[in-house]
């Protein structure tokens, strides 16, 4: 049974959540990417095992965490460590190549690349914000990363005013002759549609596009086009997913909104 | 409780371990375990110039930035959580040419402070190869060179001298991080300054050693015996410590595991002060300059407002506690 | 206690992760936490022309080495403590060429495990400057060159690239380090495989976390529940384990803090065999050969003298135990 | 007041002990230099750090530990970590300047550098020893360092077959311009005679003999020469300090025999 009443921030989670497998690592962020960690923990990955930057492995999240120092994922993990751990634990590909991550960003190009620093100039930006963080380090060793993104013109950009963390770069092959292993943003979620990245040619194309949004629609809140070629709907939540999503993931509605 | 020439209040240990253009960090990760108690005292004395390095002390940078203490600020990240996903007070500086910084990643910057820690001028990574962060420097090569407390380079990016092992062809190399002084907020010290920390360490551990200086604020001071049941949980042993402060609360309003929660009022009110000049002013007036001390803060944020974030004994932190 | 695919025999996991011409290490050091279980039953089962790294770890290095199953040795160190300030059939084994020998020192060693744990190619360090440790190579480049396990060089030493930074004007590069496989002996495990190991860690953890494969032996086996009441005590979390054995006094006869101590009677009675040929088969054939499994030593040797061993539980070692 | 009733292991462990200041971090071995370290923590130096490069510090030492990962080292110190801690903390400028470190060798030579790896060619030696183990960190951080050696002709030696704990290498400057910092044997305690190394040449000089032993004998007893012009007679051990070593420090006589 699918639901019909449902918000885009409901649909993007649960997008999300269903590129999680059981058995992944998953390194979650702030905001709706740890929503969406959880939501897969307890609809689709039981036996996926949250991860956070600040060194938390497999928490017990009884409580929405409102940053990855909140102390909810402190509380019953299976190592409480620091960052250096956390970030080892992915560029060791022993373990990385397990790990999925969730990102954000502010602009993102059609390699997959991110910047979550600053637009306008470095050195006297028009808008700063918060930097790397772990972005840049997760997206260099991560082999599959989501970014999720508001579906907006000034976001899907021609030309990053700072590449933060590395996608693509400038296309095929452009990644290994940096030096970097194969990695970065290789699906990208919005409020209107995913899309995935083509090994083939190292970039973007339409995968899914949500019910009663257009391919125009997407294409004109975009800098740059993408192959539509192969794009199809994306089922909707199911009332099942929605359900788990807002009574046991975030009754308080703190992500959700 | 024996006094020792480590044990003394934190305006001693503020006066005597900091001066104007002191290369300094501070613990903790945006919400949670800041050294707030030891940053209001700096933010109160004023000190001016400061060369910070951070990974993603939110809370804390942002009170440094805002007070106008921060010169120069090497991080990774200014964010504190949901009450500002950038942190405000950064945002503006920044927007406003009123600070340099230079952009590194969270793992760039603890790998840095491992190598100070551990004495090696470098650590290598296979991180941000490619990106904008190894390319653009904040710091100028001028500036750079011109000031000996700053490393002439800001990475270096350098072939696999071991052909392709590791699966690696090049590494990032980041240079060491030395501060001259670290302060870190820690549950439990004892007189002679060895740090047990509950929850996450961050990179507190790595901070503290790599310091010339350590000023430690805890929860706890007790005596030398009691941390030595066991000590493997002792993170930090006494040997990089200067100087160990008795400041219950002295993480607030940010989080203490197993202690306290963070105070999501506060730094909502912070938040919300901090867009406007006036209004920041008036804030920090009545929060920071205009209280005595720590304590004094905490007398006027108030009984109540303690009770309602004191951590659960089972989940260390304060459940059902109203965030939204 | 409920099983998982993680929780098996020591039989079972040595038969399924170990196999002729393996890269593996072993945790421990010297007298204390080897494990000597997982390492009797790879001595049973023979396998051959093993690849051992190994920082100190004493006993069981001299014991692999002894029973034939080493071909290659990466090592800082081959002591182990007063009963045999150089491990007896390690220097016999080397004296007549029988082994091939690449030294570091202790450093470099749980560098190399790190950097292998760190997914880094190499570390730097300021050891070993000037010594025959950086000149003279064990291993020779023809036979380096030639196998695609081995890194082509021993070690690199370079010019530091920040300048003077950290005072250092070289740096000695040690390589990265991912045995195929590594057994550790920790005090307690869970069934998912995380790990707590009380007193000192040694290099266990980076070794675990270097390898391809963990073989985890235990004195308690518990749920996973029980090890989460403080998550910051858990040096191994359980992505790095691929088996967990329950193996009490698993590391017997050498030492597990807070369980039990080194048995010296066993140690010197070991050293003094080893000594001699046809003295070392008897020791051997009675104690590891002609036993089924660890218990069956424990039977062999006894009640009397596992009591004598008994961890005191204040200090965590055995009072007044015999050791001259 | 001085004993006359002491064994030349007694007075070998003392002189060591002397060396040690209030304060110093002191870096112990096994087998004497551990009974070193404790006798002068008992003695002369009683805020003296105990400190062992398995990662234990400031142990409490009710037993004497027979190796440096006996389970007697980990008994209530202030931290039990791991190697890496320990030789970081050497490599640490900040804290390494502090430390005194005491060593033993197979070899030693006029420059203070060690041998604790093979007599005889390295790659099929007459005499394999147990290799550097934390040795050449140590000489290579640390500042002040004492060598434990029997003093015999074959230990001090012209050339030693294996140099695996780098003292002043071939002379003055040549430590620097290896890269090394300031450092290693800085003091060679005997069965003899006490050496100290001069910064000003990079070699050894003869600094006390014991008493009843003559200047010649020590010469007599090694492969190369040293200054002997300052050279006094050792301070006997007063009968304070061999009551505290022989009845607090290792009553079971485990180290002194």
């Amino acid at each position: 049974m699918t639901a019909t009443d449902y918000s885009l921030r409901e649909m993007m989670t649960l997008m999300a959540a269903r590129e999680i497998q059981d058995g992944d690592i998953v390194f979650a962020g702030t905001g709706i990417s740890m929503l969406a960690a959880t939501a897969a923990k307890h609809i689709n990955a039981p036996n996926s095992v949250l991860f956070f930057e600040t060194g938390a492995i497999d928490s017990l999240v009884e409580e929405l965490p409102l940053a990855v120092a909140d102390p909810r994922v402190m509380y019953a993990a299976a190592s409480n460590a620091g960052l250096l751990e956390a970030f080892a634990t992915m560029q060791n590909r022993i373990t990385g190549d397990r790990v999925i991550a969730i990102l954000g960003a502010a602009q993102i190009d059609r390699y997959g690349n991110l910047n979550t620093t600053a637009i306008g100039d470095y050195h006297r930006p028009r808008i700063r914000f918060s930097g790397s963080g772990g972005g840049c380090d997760v997206a260099s060793f991560v082999p599959r990363c989501i970014a999720f993104m508001q579906h907006e013109k000034r976001k899907f950009v021609q030309r990053l005013d700072y590449l933060t963390s590395p996608g693509q770069l400038t296309g095929r092959g452009a990644r290994a002759a940096a030096g970097l292993r194969p990695g970065g943003v290789s699906v990208v979620i919005t409020d209107k549609a995913l899309m995935r990245l083509d090994p083939a040619t190292g970039e973007l194309y339409l995968d899914r596009y949500y019910p009663g949004v257009t391919i125009a629609e997407i294409l004109d809140n975009m800098q740059f086009t993408v192959d539509t070629g192969t794009a199809r709907e994306a089922d909707p939540p199911t009332a099942a997913e929605l359900g788990i999503l807002r009574e046991r993931c975030d009754p308080q509605r703190l992500i959700l909104g | 409780m024996v006094e020792t020439d480590k044990v003394m209040r934190l305006e001693t240990a503020v006066s005597r371990f900091m001066e104007d253009g002191a290369h300094m960090s501070i613990g903790g990760f945006t919400v949670n375990r800041n050294p707030m108690a030891a940053i209001y005292e700096i933010v109160r004395k004023g000190y001016r110039d400061l060369h910070l390095y951070a990974h993603s002390n939110g809370t804390g940078v942002d009170e440094l930035i805002g007070a106008g203490c921060v010169g120069k600020l090497e991080i990774a990240y200014a964010g504190n959580g949901k009450t500002a996903p950038t942190c405000i007070r950064f945002r503006k500086a920044v927007q406003d040419g009123m600070l340099l910084v230079e952009d590194y990643s969270n793992f760039m910057m603890s790998l840095r402070f491992l190598a100070g820690a551990m004495g090696i001028p470098f650590m290598p990574t296979l991180s941000g190869l490619g990106s904008d962060i190894t390319t653009t420097w904040g710091f100028s090569k001028a500036m750079r060179q011109a000031d000996p407390k700053i490393v002439d380079q800001k990475l270096v990016i350098a072939e696999n001298p071991f052909g392709r092992w590791g699966a690696a062809e090049k590494v990032v190399l980041v240079p060491a991080i030395n501060p001259d002084v670290t302060f870190i907020h820690v549950q439990t010290a004892d007189t002679m300054g060895t740090c047990r920390i509950d929850g996450l360490t961050f990179a507190d551990v790595e901070q503290a050693k790599a310091s010339r200086r350590v000023v430690v604020t805890c929860e706890r001071l007790v005596d030398p015996g009691e941390l030595r049941d066991h000590p493997e949980y002792n993170q930090i042993p006494f040997l990089h410590v200067s100087a160990v402060c008795h400041v219950p609360y002295g993480g607030y309003p940010t989080a203490v595991y197993r202690h306290y929660d963070y105070d999501a009022d506060y730094l909502r009110a912070y938040a919300a002060a901090a867009k406007e000049e006036a209004a920041y002013r008036v804030f920090q007036k009545r929060h920071v300059y205009g209280v005595a001390d720590h304590q004094a803060l905490l007398d006027l944020v108030g009984a109540a407002r303690l009770a309602a974030i004191q951590a659960d004994p089972r989940t260390g932190y304060a459940v059902n506690m109203k965030r939204g």
